[in-house]
């Protein structure tokens, strides 16, 4: 027995803090961080919410496992993104002023 | 309250102290490492809600691959005294739009599930391996490819780097 | 007052009986010539030669098939009505679609398909060396077809489509020479003018289809005989207008001088037997509504009165022979649906229609005649014309008897049918409502003799004795102050020209000039159901009136070089009938210029106001959004965090409203 | 499974082909042009086999499509839609058909002597081909669809390769022009979808279904009189831009004037059908009581929009415009024959929308070709007369402006006397005494149409000009002039072969219910 709404909370606030990353890193990486909170608390969600409701189709795990997967994949791209723009920039910080480059 | 309970509420409070702070760290590395904790925290919650298969996979996945490689961009990316945080008047705002956003999902999720407690029925692993491969297998097939074509677009995209072609490598063996 | 009946017609002696065809005869007469044009449109793409076999074949099938009908009708063994492509599927509305005969109707349509024979048969030798003749002669058998439809119709919609197929074919046909600028105006300015008068007729129509809620003819005569009052007044006025226009009453009677700018072919057949006289037909089928309605009535007779007059006066002075038989067809158009208003009632449109069909006859004559004349001499002007008849004898004879006929001398065609109208309008006098009647009493009264006065006018000029060289001037030279180039007689040229008709177009002329003589015997047939209102006194005060003009008209011309009565007019008069008295230019003023005047406005308003309105919905959006590019941070962080806010705002409303 | 045999014959040639089309533009060797054309006039083709096959065997697909919303994929014709798709198949293939080439620069009178050669081998053919199916596409489905839903799908499926059609493949001279014309056609097409999107959800929402048929057999029962006219008024004004019904007009004509020649012909012959047809199909009977209450504001706009496009073609300087006005005039009369709401007015409507399809392709079609071998449609330059010099585009050109001003014998007579008289005695439910104005305006509407038509035979028919020379119709243009004349003729002179198509249909519309 388990109440669900604590790993909702959770949920929650790993979403709001991966909302606060995304929006207030400067970091290109960093940023990323924040991307995958949300991606963490998407995935808390769906396994809640398979573990405490009766589904044939284990729709919560395999679900997850899903987000799992396109979230290693969507990484990957964005960091090889973030190389690039490394490279050719020289930096990852995404206010920098276009002046001062 | 039960034990189970009482077992989430230290765990999910561990994880989302460490999510807070992997967000707020002024510091690159130390950020990276606090979402090491947050997302092993992660793990343990699924462990604890009883689903072990994705909490396995969360940690091999996440805490395995992810971290690393976000570990090895860090490095790669260093650059001197780079600002890591923006100002703090954007930070004020961010932090309004998160904490609108928290307390959005956390009373719609929470209104949604209630209050009360329910048994913990989810299916076990066996039951995933057979749904995965079962009425879940072609979005599964179609996901190998999608992991196939991320790679090739990593190295498409970073190509001409070793240390990128070396990120392009490490995916492989994740499926 | 007797009444001419022919009692015991079954009783003639038996024609051999006809061959059994599928289908009414109607709808042969209908369908041949139309499918001619359609032929002769099709096949005659290289050769004049099959267009012209197939107009003329068709043509004569035509005539055959109404010939046909006339006598089955009067045996009386045919269904009067016939089917055509109906009925129509319009829902509430009754279109039956039929074609239905009656002897009138019947004998009508062999005249028309008579004159279009003829006129085919004529336009193959006229048109000769045009390289559009086949258009021309598909657009006649069109035409003429769409005549018969009319004449035919037991149906408001078809009478519909054969008048406004009859105005285009029209357009078409006067401006068939459309390298000419004057010509393609004509054209113009007569669709226009009539389609414009079409306002009124189609909605005259719809008005009188709406009370039954059926197009046949029958149907609407029966509902509204049931039920006349103001909504028939106003249908018929409007159909008035329609009539008025295509038979150029006033104030529309300008187009149809215009129009001479055709072909002769195609004058004769629009003046003598078609869309002039369509009007008549259609108000001869709707008879019984038209005396049901007073006010209708009277417009009418002061409108056909007024023309009548008018015309005759304008035909007086006009220096083209050929305009002044224009000016002759829209007063005897006018005399016609005259009489038409001067029936009493309870009797049938017989006069109207006998005048029609007679009209028809010596009025076909005199355009090929003319038409004849022109090509021998050059053009129809008074300076060519002049001795036209005594240079070339051969159209002495069809010109002559035409104009007696015009004139309505005794026993010609035209003296019958003028004198029965004149008869029933003094009988309409006595009836219980004079007014109509009366009017017109006094204007076929003073038309006749206006009438008589300028075909003696045009008879003066065109038998003008020729002058030789060497012969003494006689007389005192009013009109000219430089001497006419005085004319050889082409002792050698006359045979040739003469000859160079072609021997069918010449038996058509003389079979028109035969009728023209003996049609008077017309009302003794049994399709016509005359009253006989004979009134010596009037008849031979007419008849007085008529030889005083003529008279008056020879010794006015006594003395004019070319024997041109009108000569003696002043300049002024003289230019202003050859203009139509300005009729064309209140016309562009009252109408035209205010159109395009309107026109431009609309435009305007449409590009400034109308189009404004979208324009600036394009413009601010355009400027909304260089604001929002303006004011909206640059960075992407910021955006983010404000295009955030906004998704969380939404998601907010969104819980809450749920 | 025989049953989707016809309509997937005639739906899916189009979709293969507008995705091979729009893939072979992007690769870098792009195929010729006969390749192109010749598949997109196969595909055009196949379609219309499979229309008619659809017509003649009456099967229809019937899938569930979107359950949660109740949306099905109804794709029949009956008696209103099957003169609209066997036009919509017709004028497909005649506007494949239609060589695309740039419009040479103006010939003025200096280079009268020039060769004229049509520049071939436009860039982007493929796409403009493939814009052509995907409009033939998305037109087939509005027609067929009885579900409002997918109806909407289909209108607006239409309106991008439009778009593309005018802004990149319409008159090269004026850019500004050009952007002017598709600046205008986004403003119209989204405002109009987005109100009538509005109104379609507010009658699912307040029937709880998005099956046309069932509305009509609802006719309104559940809504109020408020309701009604909400929805009537919003699908009017929605359907209205697309018609368009004055003062909602000004797009046409600039769309039209910059529209290559194919694009014209599908705009006049099918596109502005698509809205009195969703008048016909989703106002008329789904909401009697609304739209009568509205109807004399309806009628009232468009014996305006007869009398103002006619006015406005008396003036108009650009032949293509002046055709775009002449088609708002037209469809005066059919909105007109639809705000009467009697049977009459109905077939009246009905006939009317077709007869404006043909005779509108076939006046594009032969304008087109005049402003090609022109070089511009402006008609205050002095040309040859087409009667000497291009004897068989003039007479196509006779004809349709003869049928344009509601001659008898062709096509445009019957929709339009139908209107007069509709409007003359309308339902009971309507005031008499406006309609009866609006009758007048109408035929007054008719004689202006007879200005404008001899107007323009007058400055480009006939005349004494020889020069500068044009060359006839070609092959091609040749045969599809001639099959329209026919069309516009045989419709003409024995209108019971659409009459009796949409008559029983007609009836049952109104009386509500289906046949």
């Amino acid at each position: 027995m388990i109440t669900p709404a604590l790993p909702m909370l959770l949920a929650a606030v790993l979403a709001g803090a991966g909302v606060y990353g995304v929006l207030a890193r400067r970091h290109a990486v960093l940023m990323l961080v924040g991307v995958e909170l949300i991606l963490a608390a998407a995935g808390l969600v769906l396994v809640t919410t398979g573990q405490v409701t009766p589904d044939p189709l284990a729709s919560g795990a395999v679900l997850t496992l899903f987000v799992i997967t396109i979230a290693a994949a969507e990484i990957v791209v964005a960091l090889a993104v973030v190389m690039a723009l490394y490279r050719a920039r020289g930096h990852v910080d995404l206010q920098h002023e276009r002046s001062e480059s | 309250m039960s034990g189970l309970d009482l077992l989430f509420l230290a765990v999910g409070l561990l994880t989302a102290a460490s999510a807070v702070l992997a967000v707020t760290s002024r510091v690159v590395l130390h950020a990276a490492l606090w979402l090491v904790v947050a997302l092993g925290g992660l793990a343990g919650c699924y462990l604890v809600l009883g689903a072990e298969l994705v909490a396995l996979v969360q940690l091999l996945i996440y805490v395995g691959g992810v971290v690393v490689l976000v570990l090895f961009a860090l490095m790669l990316t260093r650059h001197g005294n780079a600002p890591v945080q923006a100002s703090a008047g954007h930070r004020v705002l961010a932090g309004v739009v998160a904490a609108g956003l928290t307390v959005l999902l956390g009373v719609t999720l929470t209104a949604v599930v209630g209050w009360t407690r329910v048994p913990v029925t989810g299916p076990d692993s066996t039951d995933i391996g057979t749904a995965i491969f079962g009425t879940w297998v072609w979005p599964f097939e179609l996901l190998s490819l999608l992991l196939l074509l991320a790679l090739v677009a990593a190295v498409a995209v970073a190509r001409g780097a070793g240390s990128v072609e070396d990120v392009g490598a490490a995916t492989e063996e994740e499926p | 007052m007797t009444s001419l009946q022919w009692p015991d017609l079954p009783d003639l002696p038996a024609l051999p009986p006809l061959p059994d065809f599928p289908g009414a005869a109607a709808q042969y007469v209908v369908a041949i010539p139309l499918l001619a044009a359609l032929l002769a449109f099709l096949l005659g793409r290289t050769s004049s030669r099959t267009a012209a076999w197939t107009v003329v074949t068709g043509a004569v099938l035509t005539l055959g098939a109404a010939t046909w009908q006339l006598y089955t009708i009067s045996v009386g063994v045919v269904p009067r009505v016939s089917e055509t492509v109906g009925p129509l599927a319009l829902g509430e509305l009754t279109v039956p679609l039929t074609l239905s005969a009656s002897p009138l109707t019947a004998i009508t349509a062999v005249a028309v398909a008579l004159v279009a024979l003829v006129v085919q048969v004529y336009a193959r030798w006229y048109l000769w060396y045009d390289p559009r003749y086949r258009q021309f002669a598909a657009t006649v058998s069109l035409f003429s077809g769409a005549m018969l439809l009319v004449v035919l119709s037991g149906d408001v919609v078809l009478t519909l489509v054969g008048w406004e197929v009859m105005g285009w074919c029209s357009y078409l046909l006067v401006g068939h020479i459309s390298a000419k600028a004057s010509a393609r105006r004509a054209a113009a300015k007569a669709l226009l003018v009539t389609r414009f008068a079409d306002l009124g007729f189609v909605l005259g129509l719809v008005a009188l289809t709406a009370g039954p809620g059926s197009t046949a003819i029958a149907d609407i005569v029966d509902h509204w005989r049931a039920e006349p009052g103001t909504a028939l007044t106003v249908a018929m006025l409007l159909v008035i207008m329609g009539v008025a226009g295509k038979s150029a009453l006033v104030p529309f009677q300008d187009w149809l001088p215009d129009a001479m700018e055709g072909p002769t072919p195609a004058s004769a057949l629009i003046h003598a037997a078609t869309m002039v006289a369509a009007g008549t037909v259609v108000l001869a089928q709707l008879f019984p509504l038209l005396q049901a309605s007073d006010p209708a009535r009277t417009t009418l007779a002061v409108l056909a009165s007024a023309t009548t007059l008018l015309a005759a006066l304008l035909a007086f002075a006009q220096p083209d022979l050929k305009r002044l038989l224009a000016w002759s067809t829209v007063s005897q158009v006018a005399l016609m649906l005259a009489a038409l208003t001067a029936i009493p009632v309870g009797e049938g449109p017989d006069t109207a229609v006998l005048h029609l069909v007679s009209h028809a006859l010596f009025k076909a004559l005199l355009f090929l005649a003319l038409g004849w004349l022109a090509v021998l001499a050059g053009g129809t002007l008074v300076s060519y014309a002049v001795s036209g008849v005594r240079r070339y004898g051969s159209v002495r004879r069809p010109l002559g008897i035409g104009l007696l006929a015009l004139a309505g001398v005794p026993p010609l065609v035209g003296f019958v049918s003028k004198e029965l109208i004149l008869g029933s309008a003094e009988a309409g006098v006595q009836a219980a409502t004079p007014g109509p009647a009366l009017i017109v009493l006094a204007a076929v009264g003073a038309g006749a003799p206006l009438t008589a006065a300028y075909c003696m006018r045009a008879w003066l000029i065109l038998s003008r004795p020729v002058l030789v060289r060497g012969n003494g001037r006689t007389g005192e030279q009013l009109d000219d102050f430089f001497a006419e180039p005085e004319v050889m007689v082409e002792a050698v040229g006359v045979e040739e020209a003469e000859a160079a008709i072609s021997s069918p177009a010449r038996a058509g002329i003389t079979t028109l000039s035969l009728l023209t003589v003996v049609g008077g015997v017309l009302p003794l047939t049994p399709f016509f159901d005359v009253e006989l209102h004979l009134n010596v006194p009037l008849l031979v005060a007419s008849l007085l009136l008529m030889a005083a003009a003529a008279l008056f008209v020879l010794a006015a011309s006594r003395g004019v070089r070319t024997r041109d009565a009108a000569a003696r007019l002043p300049a002024v008069l003289n230019l202003a009938a050859e203009r139509g008295l300005g009729a064309d230019t209140a016309y562009l003023t009252l109408v035209a210029r205010p159109t395009m005047a309107l026109a431009r406005g609309v435009t305007w308003l449409d590009r400034e106001v109308l189009d404004g309105y979208v324009r600036a919905a394009g413009r601010a959006a355009r400027l909304l959004g260089r604001g929002g590019e303006r004011w909206s941070p640059v960075q992407p962080a910021p955006s983010l965090v404000l295009v955030l806010a906004g998704v969380l705002v939404l998601a907010v409303i969104g819980v809450v409203l749920r | 499974m025989n049953d989707l045999l016809w309509p997937a014959l005639a739906l899916l040639p189009l979709l293969v082909t507008t995705l091979a089309l729009a893939v072979a533009d992007r690769t870098s060797s792009p195929p010729s042009e006969p390749l192109v054309r010749g598949l997109s006039v196969g595909s055009a083709l196949l379609s219309a086999v499979g229309v008619v096959g659809t017509v003649l065997t009456g099967t229809g697909v019937d899938v569930v499509w979107i359950p949660a919303l109740g949306v099905d994929l109804d794709l029949r014709a009956d008696g209103i839609s099957t003169p609209l798709v066997l036009l919509t198949a017709g004028v497909g293939i005649v506007a494949t058909a239609l060589r695309h080439t740039r419009p040479p620069v103006d010939r003025t009178e200096e280079d009268r002597t020039a060769p004229l050669v049509g520049q071939h081998g436009v860039p982007g053919l493929a796409a403009y081909h493939a814009c052509l199916q995907l409009v033939l596409l998305g037109a087939l489905v509005t027609f067929l669809s009885r579900d409002a839903i997918v109806f909407f799908v289909g209108f607006e499926l239409v309106l991008l390769p439009m778009w593309l059609l005018v802004a990149r493949h319409g008159d090269a001279h004026e850019a500004a022009r050009r952007d002017g014309a598709a600046l205008r056609f986004v403003l119209v097409t989204a405002t109009g979808s987005t109100l009538m999107l509005l109104g379609i959800l507010a009658l699912s929402t307040l029937t709880g279904t998005t099956d046309v048929d069932r509305w009509a057999e609802l006719a309104g029962a559940s809504l109020s009189g408020r309701e009604q006219l909400l929805v009537a008024v919003l699908l009017l004004v929605g359907l209205g831009l697309k018609v368009p019904v004055w003062p909602l007009h000004t797009w046409l004509p600039w769309v039209h004037s910059t529209a290559p020649t194919a694009g014209s012909v599908l705009l006049a012959a099918v596109l502005l059908k698509m809205g009195t047809y969703g008048i016909v199909r989703l106002v008329v009977p789904v909401v009697p009581e609304g739209f009568a209450t509205a109807s004399p504001v309806l009628a009232g706009l468009a014996v305006t929009g007869i009398v103002w496009a006619g006015l406005a073609c008396l003036v108009e300087r650009d032949l293509k415009r002046l055709i775009a006005w002449s088609s708002i005039a037209h469809l005066g009369f059919v909105v007109l024959a639809l705000a009467t709401g009697t049977e009459t007015g109905l077939q009246a409507a009905l006939f009317g929308n077709v007869a404006h399809g043909v005779i509108a392709a076939l006046l594009f079609v032969v304008v087109g070709a005049l402003k090609e071998r022109w070089g511009s449609a402006d008609l205050t330059v002095a040309r040859a007369a087409l009667r000497e010099v291009t004897p068989r585009l003039g007479f196509a050109l006779v004809v349709g402006m003869a049928a344009s001003m509601g001659l008898p014998g062709l096509a445009g007579f019957w929709g339009e006397l139908g209107a007069v008289y509709a409007a003359w005695a309308p339902a009971e439910d309507r005031t008499e005494g406006w309609f009866r104005l609006f009758a007048v305006v109408a035929a007054v509407g008719a004689v202006i149409a007879a200005a404008y038509a001899v107007r323009v035979l007058r400055e480009v028919w006939a005349g004494d000009r020889l020069l500068p020379a044009i060359p006839d119709s070609h092959r091609v243009e040749g045969v599809l002039i001639g099959v329209l004349v026919v069309a516009v003729l045989v419709l003409g002179v024995y209108p019971s072969l659409l009459l009796d198509v949409t008559a029983a249909d007609a009836a049952a519309l109104l009386t509500g219910g289906v046949r």
